[in-house]
């Protein structure tokens, strides 16, 4: 793990109000983003991050020291 | 005292920000001219507002060039008028309406939907809002301070007419007779009164006994005309008789009167 | 998870601790806060018409 | 002898017995809290008889703001005062005496709100308290009610006379010390909440309690409603300074750090104290019979208000910086990812905290006169509440529960990771929650309404649809809800825990500039007191006297509209009237 289990929760926690929110920004600017899409693209950015944090970093072995 | 430089300009920005604020709500107060809800009209008796000089009269008056006041009573659940069973407040575009608005029970609000025009209702105060209506419109009137069981119903309408097809007709006397013989003419004349300040065209529609007759009327600003209809009781059988009359002028509030004519001999109970 | 005893790793004192991060968040606060304001009030509430006005400011006329 | 229930065994009997009745409080409210959320939004129909949704409406407001949040700060006062003067209460019995005071006032006003959701009670009728958290006449509820509230006030009242003569004695017997600041944060929150409460005290005990019992014909629906707001701003700083007070005391410590600056939490508080009261007309720009100058008034001091937040702000983050330096942390953002995440009282706290700032934020729309057109009385408003009380108090005081439950019982937490879910599921529902229903407000749609939807109009929305918005507000009260959920499996399962010898010490670090930076006139309390009294008779004399002069002291108006009225009555004279279209 590049970061503990508990910072991962935190940062994809973090990352929802990022997605949602951005969805209205770009609706003021009149691009419709479906909600099923804003799911899918939500789902995916959570999934990204996990799969960058499991995946071991090389030469990096106290990456989990925050927690 | 000891405090970090940092915290010294975050003081500094923070005092920044708190004058800004208020300086931005002075210009909306004094630079745009927005006005609060404040203490202007004299308390009034929410268990007597029939007899109130203001109140007595709800809807929409006419006070000048294109002045207009709007006098409400809130009730629980609806508007008088505005919300069901009286009809929409109604009120000509590119006009300076004023609302005066009072409760005769508990605190409500009168808020316009989808606007800033949005005041709270409480027994005994009476709540003023000029507000300009540049365009034709309709607007949703609600409730948003919670009345009671059925507050949620609480409702009403504004409907901003253009200004050339807003009338403020009334029928202040109808002169008919109660009786008269058979045979006989029966002369029923109404006086229609143009509240607007302006001259008003509009068609009085007469009925009696599924006939109808209709005459179109010219008023003065502020004044009133007669308007005689004549009915010929030759082939009629004694009987009663309903008639009513009605101002045909496109608003949703009806201006309407009625009465019976009795033809031949009154009938001793 | 790990039993929680702060890993300490160096003490600060109140003379070499500096608060930049917290001026860096802080700063962002601010702009977030005068924009959000500037937007608010005249973009909501502004273009929010029609609004309650003072019969004295218009003095009637349209 | 770390832990604080080894220190005073008695005392943490009393903080676990009040903790626990605010625990109660929060079940009973978070579970109306669901209701509300489903019926309003559209999801599922709640209430058959939407009347029904006013009686837990009330339930939600009154257990949550008032039951559950000042039944844990009692608690943690008693906490506060007696680890930072290291002694016990002066008497066991007295301090026994607030709590059953509280305890009746609370059964009696909950006991009045509950029966609401029956018709018909044998013997007494029927009974109901359905006017919600602000109980504005002519509205009328039970008087039990009424004297519920007012007993359970009486009730604070003498445990700030608790907290009061501990100070006293121990300023004998240390004549020359500084006051330790959990203490000087208790008293000045005393001190305020005593000036602030006179205002509901007045509303109740002359006007709306003798009317409930038809001593009064009339009462002035003005007067009281001035009143309550005299109570009812500085009543959300009663809530927020004990959620401040955890942020100055135990983030540091958790971050691993120390406190920034001791003066400038003193010279918060202070402030909060003399300017909490003289700004509760803010709640009433839109309200006829009160002058456009005294709504400038109080403008302009409820924004000077968020000056000891926004110190607050710099302070805390700077603190929990410290502690992230110390841990190794580096880097203008870096020192972030060093904080102990994994702590489910930090990170609960650090995320309150955040929302906070979201919500001071909109609390400024709400605060500024004009602007209030816009959002007042709208679903704006729960908005912005539910980020401060319901998320900057709630979160951190569920948060702290988890660093002062094992200090309290001497047990171990019972799970740090499902502790750690519950908060985050926390932050998590509450931006979905709080940020629609914002939104919500901008497009006109009330606060308060069992079922916002209308006949002759419909709710524009310029982004996005009020569909959506409403899914938003349904997914994020029901997170919420499991979040209130797992947080009560996690105080039952500690309590059922085993006593642990590992429980880490509850010494609080020394500031990084202490009490011995500030100047003494900071402890001045009589000085701060007869301040903020002045400031209050300032900002209340002209209007109050202008509301009494124009309506009298018992009109005009107010005559009452029980809230008990049999809902099936009004509604056939209302179809017989056929008032309704529906």
């Amino acid at each position: 793990m590049r970061i503990s289990r508990s910072s991962l929760l935190i940062l994809a926690a973090f990352m929802i109000p990022v997605v949602v929110e951005f969805r209205t920004l770009l609706l003021m600017f009149g691009i419709d983003v479906s909600i099923e899409a804003a799911v899918a693209a939500s789902v995916a950015a959570v999934a990204a991050v996990t799969l960058w944090a499991v995946i071991p970093a090389r030469g990096d072995h106290d990456g989990a020291e925050t927690a | 005292m000891n405090v970090h430089q940092y915290e010294r300009y975050w003081l500094i920005a923070a005092l920044v920000l708190i004058v800004a604020i208020i300086a931005t709500v002075t210009y909306g107060a004094v630079g745009i001219g927005i006005a609060m809800i404040d203490d202007s009209e004299e308390t009034v008796d929410p268990d007597a507002l029939g007899e109130h000089e203001r109140f007595s009269e709800t809807g929409t008056h006419q006070v000048g060039e294109n002045e207009y006041e709007v006098n409400v009573i809130a009730w629980q659940f609806s508007y008088e008028p505005g919300g069901s069973p009286d009809p929409p407040i109604e009120v000509p575009a590119g006009s300076e309406v004023t609302f005066y608005v009072t409760s005769e029970d508990v605190i409500h609000s009168f808020s316009v939907v989808g606007t800033n025009v949005n005041t709270m209702v409480i027994p005994g105060e009476v709540a003023t809002m000029t507000v300009e209506f540049d365009e034709a419109t309709e607007y949703g009137l609600l409730c948003n301070e919670y009345c009671g069981e059925l507050h949620h119903d609480m409702e009403g309408e504004i409907i901003v007419h253009p200004e050339e097809e807003f009338d403020l007709f009334e029928i202040p006397a109808v002169d008919a007779p109660e009786q008269v013989d058979a045979g006989e003419e029966a002369e029923i004349t109404v006086t229609l009164a143009n509240e607007r300040h302006q001259e008003r065209s509009t068609t009085l529609a007469f009925e009696f006994d599924g006939d109808e007759q209709r005459e179109d009327v010219t008023v003065d600003g502020e004044s009133t005309e007669e308007v005689t209809f004549t009915v010929d009781t030759t082939d009629l059988e004694d009987d009663d008789y309903s008639w009513s009359v009605t101002v045909e002028d496109g608003m949703e509030r009806t201006v309407d009167e009625s009465g019976q004519l009795t033809v031949g001999e009154p009938e001793e109970d | 998870m790990a039993l929680e005893e702060p890993q300490q790793k160096r003490q600060l004192g109140h003379d070499e601790f500096d608060p930049v991060g917290t001026l860096a968040l802080i700063g962002l606060y601010f702009l977030v806060l005068v924009a959000m304001w500037l937007f608010m009030y005249f973009v909501e509430f502004l273009g929010n018409d029609p609004t309650v006005v003072g019969t004295l400011v218009t003095g009637g006329a349209i | 002898m770390s832990t604080y229930v080894e220190r005073f065994p008695a005392e943490a009997k009393v903080i676990r017995s009040a903790f626990y009745v605010s625990f109660v409080s929060l079940a009973i409210g978070a579970l109306m809290g669901l209701l509300q959320t489903l019926h309003r939004t559209g999801m599922f129909e709640v209430f058959s008889e939407p009347g029904t949704y006013y009686t837990v409406l009330t339930t939600h407001g009154v257990f949550l703001v008032i039951a559950f949040t000042i039944w844990f700060l009692v608690g943690v006062f008693v906490w506060a005062v007696t680890t930072s003067l290291d002694r016990g209460v002066e008497s066991l019995r007295f301090t026994w005496s607030w709590y059953g005071l509280m305890s009746l006032g609370t059964a009696l006003a909950g006991i009045a709100i509950l029966a609401g959701f029956v018709d018909d009670w044998p013997i007494v009728g029927d009974v109901s308290a359905d006017v919600l958290f602000t109980f504005y006449a002519p509205l009328q509820a039970h008087p039990m009610f009424y004297l519920g509230l007012a007993i359970f006030i009486v009730g604070t009242w003498v445990a700030g006379v608790d907290w009061f003569r501990s100070w006293w004695v121990w300023k004998q017997e240390n004549p020359d010390e500084r006051i330790p600041l959990p203490t000087f944060m208790v008293l000045t929150t005393m001190l305020m909440w005593y000036i602030a409460t006179l205002g509901v005290a007045v509303a109740v005990l002359a006007f709306l309690l003798p009317w409930s019992l038809g001593l009064l014909e009339t009462v002035n629906p003005l007067l009281t409603r001035t009143l309550f707001w005299f109570f009812g701003h500085p009543v959300v700083y009663f809530w927020l300074m004990p959620a401040y007070m955890m942020w100055y005391l135990l983030l540091p410590k958790i971050s691993g750090g120390r406190l920034f600056s001791d003066p400038l939490a003193r010279v918060v508080f202070i402030l909060f104290l003399i300017l909490s009261v003289p700004t509760g007309i803010h709640h009433q720009y839109l309200d006829p019979g009160i002058s456009e100058g005294f709504k400038f008034i109080a403008m302009t001091n409820t924004m000077f208000l968020l000056l000891p937040s926004l110190l607050t702000a710099f302070t805390v983050v700077a603190s929990m910086e410290h502690g992230a330096r110390q841990r190794g942390g580096e880097g203008h953002f870096g020192w972030l990812k060093a904080l102990p995440w994994g702590n489910p009282a930090f990170t609960g706290m650090a995320l309150a905290g955040l929302m906070f700032a979201a919500g001071g934020f909109s609390g400024m729309i709400n605060a500024g006169m004009n602007i209030n057109y816009l959002v007042h009385n709208s679903f704006w408003v729960p908005g912005h509440f539910h980020l401060t009380v319901g998320t900057a108090v709630a979160l951190t005081f569920m948060a702290s529960t988890y660093w002062f439950l094992p200090q309290l019982t001497g047990r171990k937490l019972f799970s740090r990771p499902l502790a750690l879910v519950q908060v985050v599921l926390w932050f998590v529902g509450m931006t979905f929650m709080s940020n629609a229903m914002h939104r919500a407000g901008l497009l006109g749609i009330p606060r308060r309404t069992a079922e916002p939807w209308y006949d002759g109009f419909e709710f524009e929305a310029g982004v996005g649809s009020v569909g959506e918005l409403n899914a938003q507000i349904a997914l994020g009260g029901t997170l919420l809800t499991l979040s209130v959920a797992i947080f009560l499996v996690v105080v039952i399962g500690t309590a059922l825990n085993g006593k642990s010898s590992e429980i880490e010490t509850s010494v609080i670090p020394e500031p990084l500039s202490g009490p011995e930076d500030s100047p003494l006139v900071l402890d001045n309390l009589k000085l701060w007191t007869v301040i903020a009294v002045v400031l209050v008779v300032l900002a209340y004399t002209l209007p109050l006297a202008s509301i009494i002069d124009r309506g009298g002291l018992l009109g005009p108006g107010g005559r009452a509209f029980p809230m008990s009225l049999d809902s099936l009555v009004v509604l056939a004279q209302l179809a017989t009237e056929g008032a309704l279209p529906r």
